[in-house]
């Protein structure tokens, strides 16, 4: 069961926590890990098509979406981000021919996971993005940062406080 | 200890108008490795990577960040600018602060400086895990394995053989000439087929540097690009070629009859036989399933008649095994099977045939004579119903794609139909007519014009029998009406299928498969010829149906690819692929069991330091690897790591945020 | 010496722990996933000190923690500059309940390493700060052996204040040092001491002495466990270890670590964290090489730094006996049954 | 069930025949009711073997190189250690020829307080999928069934959820007595107690040991045949179970019913895929 966000006078109340709330002009950090041949590539085709995005995405590249270790997720939420997004290219598109099967049935299980132990669903997403779908890139990045500002800071697990 | 420099562009405007250049370099400067950062309007410029190399020489830099466009641009200019400058080139990091910030966040310059000074921290992270790379190079065995001796492995032998590279080509029939060889004349400028084919199968049995095996098949392929070992099973022929004259006398005398598939079973061969008469190499085999001296061990008239003693009924099968460098891929293709349409009686109607049994029937070669007659009573048809797409775009029946071909067939054999028997009238029930192509238009034109064949746009809905004519109902979708059309004789253009053994093969070189069997290409437009396995080609129908000019072309494409894979005496390879470190490999091969592309393989290593005992453990192979990182992700004890994109490097990135 | 003995009974003990808990910053142990830990409580119903309780994790903790920052440092273009944490938040004033007196021993043995060489200040801390209570022993558990060892466990000064159960149904607060005198007296109680206390205790320890299932001689063992290094034996006694640390985890006495770096963006912690000599690759070497390849030898590591080195160098015996190790084992092995086993030859 | 005397004799006459090196049984604790493993070289020791419902411990675990060094050992494996000998087979941790399973067909084990633990209860296979030699009577394959704590701790509020996940994550010391107890975490060397900190969070702190059980669990999906030999061996108790059938749920039901183990190479859920598996978490 999930806990409805709060939007409650102006704050934004973290989801994972009733007790933590953020100014609504908050902004929230969103780590992308994206292939190299397809999303990646979608993601440049963002750029020369001049669509705009909200800026909270930094974006990591990587050969493959198998390449993701589910561990790379929880680094991420551990450290600035308040949320993930991993992006590969869509089933039988793969530059690699399979890669993101198996990556996909990780992701299943480690989103699964994740929320099992407290993460909000949302925090972690997926996508699948062609190096066509640059428009798709720019609307998944806007639904991602639009769910995460929803969920509020994430706070749990996070470094203590350097 | 790490000494980085940061070079920002501002891309002109291009970037410079939405980020804050001088703020990023500013923030660069802040952090510890960094002990250069530098803008300029382009970094990409001569001036530009002038002043990369000279900062990289003055500062004695260890790794250097370029903020800028998208790495897919300029990763190479940049990497050759730090190879230029003494320093090795995966060195290189590129921030996208182009694609990635200001040409997506145009409206809010304070947010896109925001996340162009992490990028640039992000990249000056990772740079500091970089691992100096050096391209791979792999030794090849020039020589290279053509599977298939149809027009397009013809047309690839040939190519490779001329380029002096040596060829082995490998063909499953008596003979090569493949589905070419059945054919009269050509679209769409009517040359005989047989005229224009058997001088390149005359030159492939010539050719110095081609060793054809023809009546064998690939059992085994084993390596990787540019060092395969391939295992060829020469089927036995029962006959020994190297004293066999071809004299034919054999031929004459076998008392064994069997249907000849080479003329679709419209007339009979021999038992020992060769597939045509022109056949390369012209040589007979026994064929053992209907030999009597084989199967009960009496007859053996043939060996009787040899002169030569060439017969010799124990022959058995033989493995040869060759060492190659590539392989070309052209196994061509099946016709369908027209079974499934039911209500055009097909089987049930003897006169209802395929155009490939058309096609023989109207080769002057062929059974007939080159008069088709009607199947039933052997009488020469006037009106003929041609139907196009039987299996094509059919999802229920058949298969969805378009076979390609068939529009332009059945409009040669209205033409030949017209030049066989000049009273006759063909009528063509069509979906479209796709005639894409150089001179096609003109050649449906032709037949338009030159037969006055009635060409019908609609489905045939059932074929009934009406005394000795078939009646076709079907639909004038231009008139808006149910047609009823009288045929002396119906020819189905079936549809093209990829032969039933492709996804064995496929299987067998590794190489991926699609649902219809045909092989996939590396990538359906910009890699059309190559596999996903280094150093396998297709060329033809293996691929996707395609007509003779497109076919040659590809196979000589794939020449192309060989002659280019064998130009050094080594392979240089893109070295950002996997390394096992086997100290920390726990040998339980689940990398093996996820690598797309065959490139783990086992090998034995001491238990510890100097000891006797082994244990196995995964090992990369440098030549297949191509840095998917697959295997990384799937090796819990982190023993595989993929040169470029590291843990330490990707883990950097994350935690510079 | 002048012996201060408060006798009382079990209200008059819930009242002096409910004093405690409201003045001082207390711990005791708490259940949580069905064992006990030391844990700080606010009400005296959280927990229950009066008899000890058997806790997975030895006192240790609340003085060496499992992990503990011991410096940050931020990296800039100057270069790295190094800063001290925040306060240590085990530093203040504490009061601890319900210590076994082998948990208590443990950290007097600790102290040993603490105070040679480098001296930890913030262990100093620690235990200057704190007043551990203890409650002794009714009956040894089935893996204790603390009576067997090198130390004096009726007239042992490992903790500040005594509690003892008297078998007449009386209840016996005892200050054995000057910091739990000070504590008792701050408490306004008197010290009644009757002779009958010191005798009530004395049955008490004699009963409880007697409710030992293992015994050994300890100087026998140690004696021979000395010329015992290349013992065969260590090598059978392991043979079910399946090196899972859980030993030295726990052990009250245990005081390896390992330190770790954690960065985001410039600024990072560096942390101290427990280690453990059973752990494979506790000794490997940057070079590769690893003395210490096979768990036998991890073992006899083990066996001899708690039986014989640790008495050699600082004269006392590493290992105080409480059965923490062999209680948790999830094979059962007891470091007892290792050393005797090992030293019966 | 006890199945002592017959152990006994087939391992006298695999020491007699000379087939093992070493076998891998239980023997009775000194003082208590429990037992504990026991690994055995001299014939002499096989009276102390004994198997009753009290033998608890996944002996699987012993085939790891470090105890019996890769020599020909005979073992005793009930359903659960069954299958993770399985995947020990499959990953090539074992050679089949060097080892001699005695499996029985399991009845469910007791704990310490004489109770049938929840993995028991819940048990998909109590026969052995592996063996050489068979004792008891097989019962067949029981229904899944979702575990009642997932199920209940799934319908509580996320932030309780991640309250009551937080603590367990808070208690562990991360001795990693669980990955060293477990028979599938046999790597040479581990990524959860590797010394690279900037990797994996190196220090006991509450996201360390997060990070470390999360990944540990991860590395287990799909090969976690719930013996529970880590939750038995956790000296905080944790419930470490609940992250492991968690991800069983999962698989089991997004990935064609796959259980760890249950055939003959059966790989982890991981590293195989299907073109069906489910998409429609992804955007």
């Amino acid at each position: 069961m999930e806990t409805e966000v709060k939007e409650a006078q102006g704050k934004i109340v973290s989801a994972e926590n009733p007790d933590i709330s953020a100014p609504a002009d908050w902004k929230p950090v969103i780590i992308g890990i994206l292939c190299n041949w397809c999303s990646y590539a979608g993601s440049d085709l963002t750029g020369t098509s001049r669509i705009q995005y909200p800026p909270n995405i930094r974006i990591i590249r990587v050969p493959c979406s198998s390449r993701v270790d589910p561990w790379f997720i929880i680094k991420s939420l551990q450290s600035t981000a308040d949320g993930v997004l991993i992006s590969g290219c869509h089933p039988g598109d793969c530059h690699y021919i399979t890669g993101n099967y198996y990556a996909r049935r990780r992701f299943l299980v480690a989103k699964k996971l994740l929320n099992f132990i407290g993460y909000h669903e949302n925090r972690v997403q997926f996508s699948w993005v062609s190096a066509a779908e640059g428009q798709k890139f720019a609307k998944v990045v806007a639904k991602v940062t639009e769910d995460i500002k929803k969920l509020g800071p994430l706070h749990r697990y996070k470094k203590e406080n350097f | 200890m790490a000494r980085v420099g940061v070079f920002v562009c501002f891309c002109g405007a291009n970037i410079a108008d939405f980020v804050d250049v001088p703020a990023v370099v500013q923030e660069a400067k802040r952090i510890k490795e960094v002990k250069v950062a530098i803008e300029y309007k382009y970094m990409c410029s001569d001036p530009g990577q002038g002043m990369i190399r000279e900062a990289i020489v003055q500062n004695r830099l260890t790794s250097v960040v370029v903020a800028a466009c998208s790495p897919r641009m300029h990763e190479k200019t940049f990497r050759k600018a730090l190879s230029d400058a003494g320093m090795n080139p995966y060195m290189l990091e590129v921030a996208n602060i182009r694609e990635h910030s200001s040409w997506v966040h145009q409206k809010d310059k304070k947010a896109a400086t925001e996340k162009a000074c992490d990028l640039v921290r992000m990249a000056v992270a990772k740079s500091i895990a970089n691992e100096q790379l050096h391209e791979i190079s792999v030794p090849v065995t020039k020589r290279a394995l053509v599977i298939g001796g149809g027009i397009a492995g013809i047309q690839a032998a040939l190519d490779i053989a001329d380029a002096r590279i040596p060829v082995t080509l490998v063909e499953k029939s008596p003979s090569i000439g493949g589905r070419m060889a059945q054919l009269d004349e050509t679209f769409p400028t009517l040359d005989c087929s047989q005229c224009i084919l058997t001088p390149k199968m005359v030159d492939v049995a010539s050719h110095p540097f081609i060793e054809l095996i023809p009546y064998s098949e690939v059992i085994e392929l084993d390596g990787y690009v540019g060092n395969y070992k391939v295992k060829i099973k020469k089927k036995s022929s029962y006959v020994d070629f190297s004293t066999c004259t071809g004299c034919g006398t054999c031929i004459q005398k076998c008392p064994v009859k069997v249907p000849n598939e080479f003329n679709m079973n419209i007339d009979k061969r021999k038992a020992i036989y060769t597939p045509f008469p022109q056949a390369v190499p012209n040589k007979p085999v026994i064929d053992a399933e209907h030999c009597t001296m084989l199967l009960k061990g009496k007859c053996g008239i043939c060996a009787k008649f040899c002169e030569k003693g060439s017969i010799n009924f124990k022959m058995i099968d033989e493995v040869i095994e060759r060492e190659i460098g590539a392989v070309v891929v052209a196994t061509g293709y099946d016709l369908w099977d027209p079974k499934p349409y039911e209500e055009y009686g097909v089987g049930r109607y003897k006169d209802i045939i395929t155009s490939l049994e058309f096609e023989r029937m109207v080769s002057s070669s062929g059974p007939t004579n080159g008069v088709p007659v009607r199947p039933s009573d052997g009488k020469v048809p006037k009106n003929v119903v041609f139907i196009k797409c039987i299996g094509s775009r059919d999802e229920a029946k058949g298969i969805e794609y378009c076979s390609k071909i068939c529009c332009m067939y059945t409009a040669k054999h209205a033409i030949l139909l017209h030049h066989k028997v000049h009273d006759s009238h063909a009528y063509i029930f069509y979906m479209d007519i796709r005639a894409a192509g150089k001179g096609y238009e003109e050649f449906v034109k032709r037949a338009q014009v030159e037969t006055e064949a009635t060409y019908l746009r609609g489905r045939v809905s059932k074929i009934y029998k009406k005394g000795d004519k078939l009646i076709v109902r079907g639909e004038d979708a231009q008139i808006g009406q149910v047609v009823e059309v009288e045929a002396d004789l119906v020819v189905l253009a079936t549809a093209i299928t990829a032969p039933k053994d492709n996804p064995a093969l496929a299987r067998l070189l590794g190489v991926s498969y699609d649902k219809y069997g045909y092989m996939s290409e590396a990538h359906p437009k910009l890699r059309p010829v190559e596999t996903a396995k280094a150093g396998i080609f297709l060329a033809g129908c293996t691929q996707a149906p395609k007509d003779i000019p497109d076919t040659v072309a590809q196979a000589s494409a794939c020449a192309a690819k060989v002659c280019g894979l064998f130009a050094g005496d080594t392979l240089k390879k893109d070295p950002m692929i996997s390394t096992i470190n086997n100290e920390f490999c726990s040998g339980c091969l689940n990398c093996v069991k996820v690598c797309p592309y065959q490139a783990i393989v086992t090998e034995e290593i001491p238990l510890g330091y100097g000891s006797k005992e082994l244990r196995t453990v995964a090992k990369i192979n440098e030549g297949v690897c191509q840095g998917c990182g697959s295997c990384v992700a799937v090796c819990r004890s982190m023993a595989i790591s993929l040169a470029g994109f590291t843990d330490p490097q990707i883990i950097n990135e994350i935690v510079a945020i | 010496m002048n012996v201060f003995l408060v006798e009382t009974d079990k209200t008059g003990l819930q009242k002096f722990y409910e004093e405690i808990i409201g003045k001082f910053e207390t711990y005791a142990p708490v259940e949580k996933f069905g064992k006990y830990d030391y844990k700080r409580v606010l009400k005296l119903s959280e927990c229950n000190p009066d008899s000890p309780i058997e806790t997975t994790m030895s006192v240790k903790p609340l003085f060496f923690p499992k992990t503990a920052k011991i410096m940050k440092f931020v990296e800039d273009s100057s270069g790295t500059t190094v800063s001290e944490t925040e306060e240590d938040p085990f530093a203040g004033k504490r009061v601890i309940l319900g210590v076994k007196h082998c948990d208590a021993r443990g950290l007097q043995v600790l102290d040993q390493v603490y105070k040679w060489d480098y001296i930890d200040t913030d262990y100093q801390k620690r235990r200057e700060n704190t007043i551990i209570i203890s409650a002794r022993c009714d009956k040894a558990g089935a893996q204790c052996f603390c009576t067997s060892l090198d130390y004096d466990v009726e007239n042992s000064d490992a903790h500040d204040i005594r509690i003892v159960n008297g078998l007449n149904g009386k209840t016996y607060i005892q200050a054995i040092t000057e910091k739990g005198e000070t504590l008792l007296k701050s408490f306004s109680l008197q010290s009644t001491a009757p002779d009958v206390a010191k005798d009530e205790i004395s049955k008490h320890y004699k009963s409880f002495e007697a409710s030992f299932r293992l015994k050994m001689n300890y100087s026998e063992v140690n004696a021979k466990l000395q010329k015992l290094f290349d013992s065969p034996e260590f090598e059978t006694v392991s043979s079910n270890c399946i090196s899972c640390n859980t030993c030295a985890f726990i052990c009250p006495t245990c005081h390896c670590f390992k330190i770790s770096d954690e960065k985001i963006k410039d600024a990072g912690v560096r942390y101290k964290s427990y280690d453990s000599c059973n752990n494979g690759y506790f000794t490997l070497m940057a070079g590769g090489h690893n003395p210490r390849p096979v768990k036998y030898r991890r073992w006899r590591q083990r066996a001899m730094h708690k039986f014989v080195y640790y008495k050699e160098r600082f004269g006392v015996n590493l290992c105080v006996g409480c059965g923490h190790c062999a209680i948790s084992c999830p094979v059962n092995i007891s470091i007892f049954d290792v050393v005797n086993q090992v030293a019966k030859v | 069930m006890d199945y002592s005397n017959q152990i006994r004799e087939i391992t006298s006459k695999l020491f007699a025949d000379n087939k093992i090196d070493y076998f891998v049984g239980y023997r009775q604790n000194s003082f208590d009711d429990s037992q504990v493993p026991f690994l055995i070289t001299d014939p002499a020791e096989i009276p102390k073997l004994v198997f009753t419902d009290k033998s608890v411990f996944n002996l699987a675990n012993y085939l790891k190189p470090d105890h019996t060094k890769r020599k020909r050992v005979g073992l005793v494996v009930k359903g659960c250690d069954s299958r993770a000998l399985n995947l020990m087979l499959t990953e090539s941790q074992v050679k089949r020829e060097n080892i001699y399973i005695i499996g029985i067909c399991c009845e469910g084990t007791l704990d310490d307080k004489g109770q049938k633990p929840q993995n028991c209860i819940e048990c998909v296979m109590p026969d052995p999928v592996v063996y050489d030699e068979i004792l008891g009577t097989p019962s067949g394959k029981k229904k899944y069934t979702v575990n009642a704590d997932i199920k209940e701790l799934a319908e509580k509020a996320l932030n309780e959820r991640a309250d009551y996940f937080e603590e367990i994550f808070a208690a562990c010391i991360r001795c990693n007595a669980c990955r060293h107890s477990c028979p599938l975490c046999y790597c040479a060397k581990c990524c959860i107690d590797q010394e690279t900190s900037t990797l994996y969070n190196g220090a006991n702190t509450t996201s360390g040991a997060m990070h470390a059980l999360m990944t540990w669990s991860l590395h287990l999906a799909g090969r976690c045949v719930d013996c529970r030999n880590c939750e038995k061996a956790c000296p905080s108790h944790l419930p470490l179970h609940l992250l492991h059938k968690q991800n069983e749920n999962v698989i089991y039901e997004n990935f064609q019913h796959h259980l760890a183990g249950m055939e003959k190479d059966d790989r982890g859920a991981f590293y195989k895929y299907s073109l069906s598996d489910p998409d429609d978490f992804i955007l």
